[in-house]
């Protein structure tokens, strides 16, 4: 029972997403200005020749500044659980 | 014309390694079918022009992923349940 | 003369789908591994062949990233099943 | 042209070999004749489709003097070389634990390792 | 010490083939040389003690290092060409007699065994399993154990090899 | 337990040839495809490696957990702390007053297609090595957090 009934949304969901697809214009984005300006001033105002690393790095520094703070919770997280499910092992955490 | 065959060749092995993942009951078999995914899938970015992606992908799915899989598998159990 | 490097990467995808069918019966999870183990292989072949044809060197060494990083992950799975990890 | 001869060459030797390896991944009866198949003819294709790679890199080189190709060989080689350092190491990996789980080879005339209790 | 400089050049050597070609000074800009000293000290600090863990320093001299491209490209290419021509046939002929037998040798060092088991993965029809961690004999699986092998306990390392024999080119790299 | 000895001893040669290619990788991060967060897995993969080929009494004694906590969070300060010297300049948050300065890092880049030169882009490969570092002690630290939970259990 729950199995079919699975399958069906599965298939349902499928049929949604494909609907999606269908309509969607890829490779023709519209007009934003922000992708030609990159191009255009990237390797003169930063110096690089790698525009995605300019990007990520640069004009959007503070996205790159969030990842890494949610790799860092992450990381927090496992450290703190395994941590406390390990007693003996705090001594030579300090 | 070559080329969109390799194409829809990498996606139909996308679909069937993500169908596996679903199908098997042996969780290391599926920890094995969704690293499959993860070195497709990082082909496929190859095959579209995209190496950064395609490195980050390598990098933590082929090799960091399938390991921290294996080891929660090894803590917790192999194989999955009915519910 | 016919570009040959088109035709070859077809053969190796066409090769790669066929080792889904030893993961699919392999009956032990070792001969999965085995299977897993030369897709990587046909993998990093087919990925220098293609960085050959897009002619950029940076593509070359996704594909050295991917032969020492699949590496790892086998051994994972050969500690496991050996009962050692 | 003799390079485009040797590419095509080299090329139709990977390619076989890879082939030969995928078949007999399916065709052989246990887990240890498979690996064989496996790790010799899947990394001996690769390196030779390496190879291709890498003299198509250096004739382009002596064509158009672009320092760019010979680092695209050398890249390729250093490939070549980690595919087949990790390929032999992994399948020891593999053997090595299929046969301390209790896979044991089917059709096989001796055992040594099971005699000597390991 | 001698861990440490070890370390340090063989990491600059993989550095400096990977960014060969970017500049004018031989194949390489200053910027990558400076940079290329300063990450191989990094490396160097961190895996000293991971290149010579057995404190063997016979591979420091490096005219040993110009033997294993020699090997490589010699008897081993042989060997290998040989190999994959059985496996080609056995694959097609399913004419196939496996079985574990043992082998040993007389390499005493880490890394002559650690070639002469991945010589023997990769050539004459056969995989190392495992080892004996003292007396360093290998296990192996062959895929056509010859007539009367079987009945051995133990074989000598140089009868699995019928072209060239690798066991003593190791000998004279590793030892 | 620890694998066998040809592991073990692939691994200690692999451990440098991964920690230079990583290096190599986070280093080219303005040239080439790859940056901090790759070139960080790339290393914390060879950090798994050598756990992988070792048992966890051994690993404890070559890889320290606190250090790579200390890793982690110095990366992450790191990388706030070169966006913060900005501000100190008196310009804006994450300004790159390094580029085109002539100094570190500093040197400029001419229009168009051209191979590329190290001594560019700024504060850019000072980010990227910050991320590296981050990234590197955080996933090796996860890897060897959850190896110690394993082998604490089955002792009890």
């Amino acid at each position: 029972m729950r199995k079919s009934l699975s399958i069906i949304v599965i298939i349902l969901f499928g049929i949604f997403l494909s609907l999606i697809a269908i309509d969607l214009t890829f490779g023709v984005p519209d007009n934003t200005g922000m992708d030609d300006y990159f191009i255009q001033n990237g390797q003169e105002q930063i110096a690089t020749n790698n525009i995605v690393t300019t990007v990520v790095f640069d004009y959007r520094g503070f996205d790159t500044l969030g990842e890494s703070t949610v790799l860092f919770t992450a990381v927090i997280g496992v450290a703190l659980m395994y941590r406390k499910l390990i007693k003996g092992d705090a001594d030579e955490n300090e | 014309m070559i080329e969109t065959i390799i194409h829809v060749l990498v996606i139909a092995g996308l679909v069937v390694s993500a169908i596996l993942v679903f199908y098997f009951r042996d969780l290391l078999a599926a920890a094995l079918a969704s690293g499959l995914f993860s070195f497709l899938i990082s082909l496929e970015f190859y095959i579209l022009q995209a190496p950064d992606v395609a490195v980050s992908q390598a990098g933590i799915g082929a090799g960091l992923t399938t390991a921290i899989f294996i080891l929660a598998i090894r803590s917790t159990k192999r194989y999955e349940e009915d519910v | 003369m016919i570009d040959p490097w088109y035709p070859a990467v077809l053969i190796l995808i066409i090769l790669i789908c066929l080792c889904f069918i030893r993961l699919i019966l392999g009956p032990t999870p070792a001969d999965r591994v085995v299977a897993v183990d030369t897709v990587n292989t046909l993998t990093v072949a087919s990925m220098v062949l293609l960085g050959l044809i897009y002619q950029e060197v940076i593509f070359i060494d996704v594909a050295i990233v991917y032969a020492l990083l699949s590496f790892v992950s086998t051994l994972y799975i050969a500690k496991y099943i050996g009962g050692e990890l | 042209m003799i390079a485009e001869w040797i590419i095509v060459a080299f090329l139709a030797i990977g390619v076989i070999f890879n082939a030969l390896g995928v078949i007999g991944l399916l065709r052989f009866p246990d887990l240890y004749t498979r690996m064989h198949a496996t790790t010799k003819a899947t990394t001996f294709g690769s390196v030779f489709t390496t190879l291709a790679v890498i003299v198509y890199a250096v004739s382009l080189y002596f064509s158009t003097i672009e320092p760019q190709f010979i680092v695209l060989g050398i890249h390729a080689l250093i490939a070549a070389l980690a595919l087949a350092f990790t390929n032999a190491v992994g399948s020891h990996a593999i053997a090595r634990a299929a046969h301390r789980s209790g896979i044991l080879p089917v059709p096989a005339v001796v055992d040594r390792l099971k005699e000597a209790g390991r | 010490m001698i861990a440490f400089f070890l370390t340090f050049f063989l990491s600059l050597f993989v550095y400096l083939i990977l960014t060969a070609g970017s500049g004018n000074v031989g194949l390489w800009s200053v910027s990558e040389l400076t940079a290329g000293v300063a990450l191989s000290l990094v490396t160097a600090a961190i895996a000293r003690k991971f290149l010579c863990r057995a404190g063997n320093y016979r591979m420091a001299n490096p005219l040993r290092f110009l033997l294993i491209p020699v090997y490589v490209i010699g008897p081993f290419f042989l060997e290998v060409i040989k190999a994959n021509l059985d496996v080609a046939y056995r694959v097609i002929t399913m004419r196939i007699r496996p079985g574990i037998i043992r082998v040993s040798s007389e390499l005493k060092t880490d890394l002559g065994i650690f070639m002469l088991a991945n010589s023997i993965t990769l050539t004459p029809g056969t995989i190392t399993v495992d080892i004996d961690e003292k007396t360093h004999d290998l296990f192996i699986h062959n895929i056509n154990v010859g007539t009367g092998d079987e009945q051995k306990l133990v074989l000598r390392d140089h009868e699995l090899f019928s072209i060239a024999d690798l066991p003593a080119w190791i000998r004279r790299i590793a030892e | 337990m620890r694998m066998s000895k040809i592991v073990r001893f692939s691994a200690d040669m692999l451990f440098g040839a991964i920690l230079i290619f990583g290096f190599y990788i986070i280093m080219h991060g303005h040239l080439t495809p790859g940056g901090g967060f790759q070139g960080g897995a790339v290393v914390a993969t060879g950090a798994a490696l050598v756990i992988v080929a070792y048992s966890y009494e051994e690993v404890l004694g070559m890889i320290k957990k606190a250090g790579l906590m200390l890793q982690e969070s110095a990366g992450l300060v790191m990388f706030a702390g070169v966006a913060l010297i900005a501000i100190g300049l008196g310009t804006t948050f994450f300004f790159n007053f390094l580029a085109n300065s002539g100094s570190l890092f500093g040197m400029s880049v001419p229009y168009g297609p051209n191979s590329g030169e190290l001594n560019t882009a700024g504060v850019l490969p000072l980010m990227n090595i910050a991320v590296g570092i981050e990234v590197w002690g955080g996933l090796a630290i996860v890897i060897l957090y959850m190896l110690s939970g394993i082998s604490k259990a089955e002792e009890v």
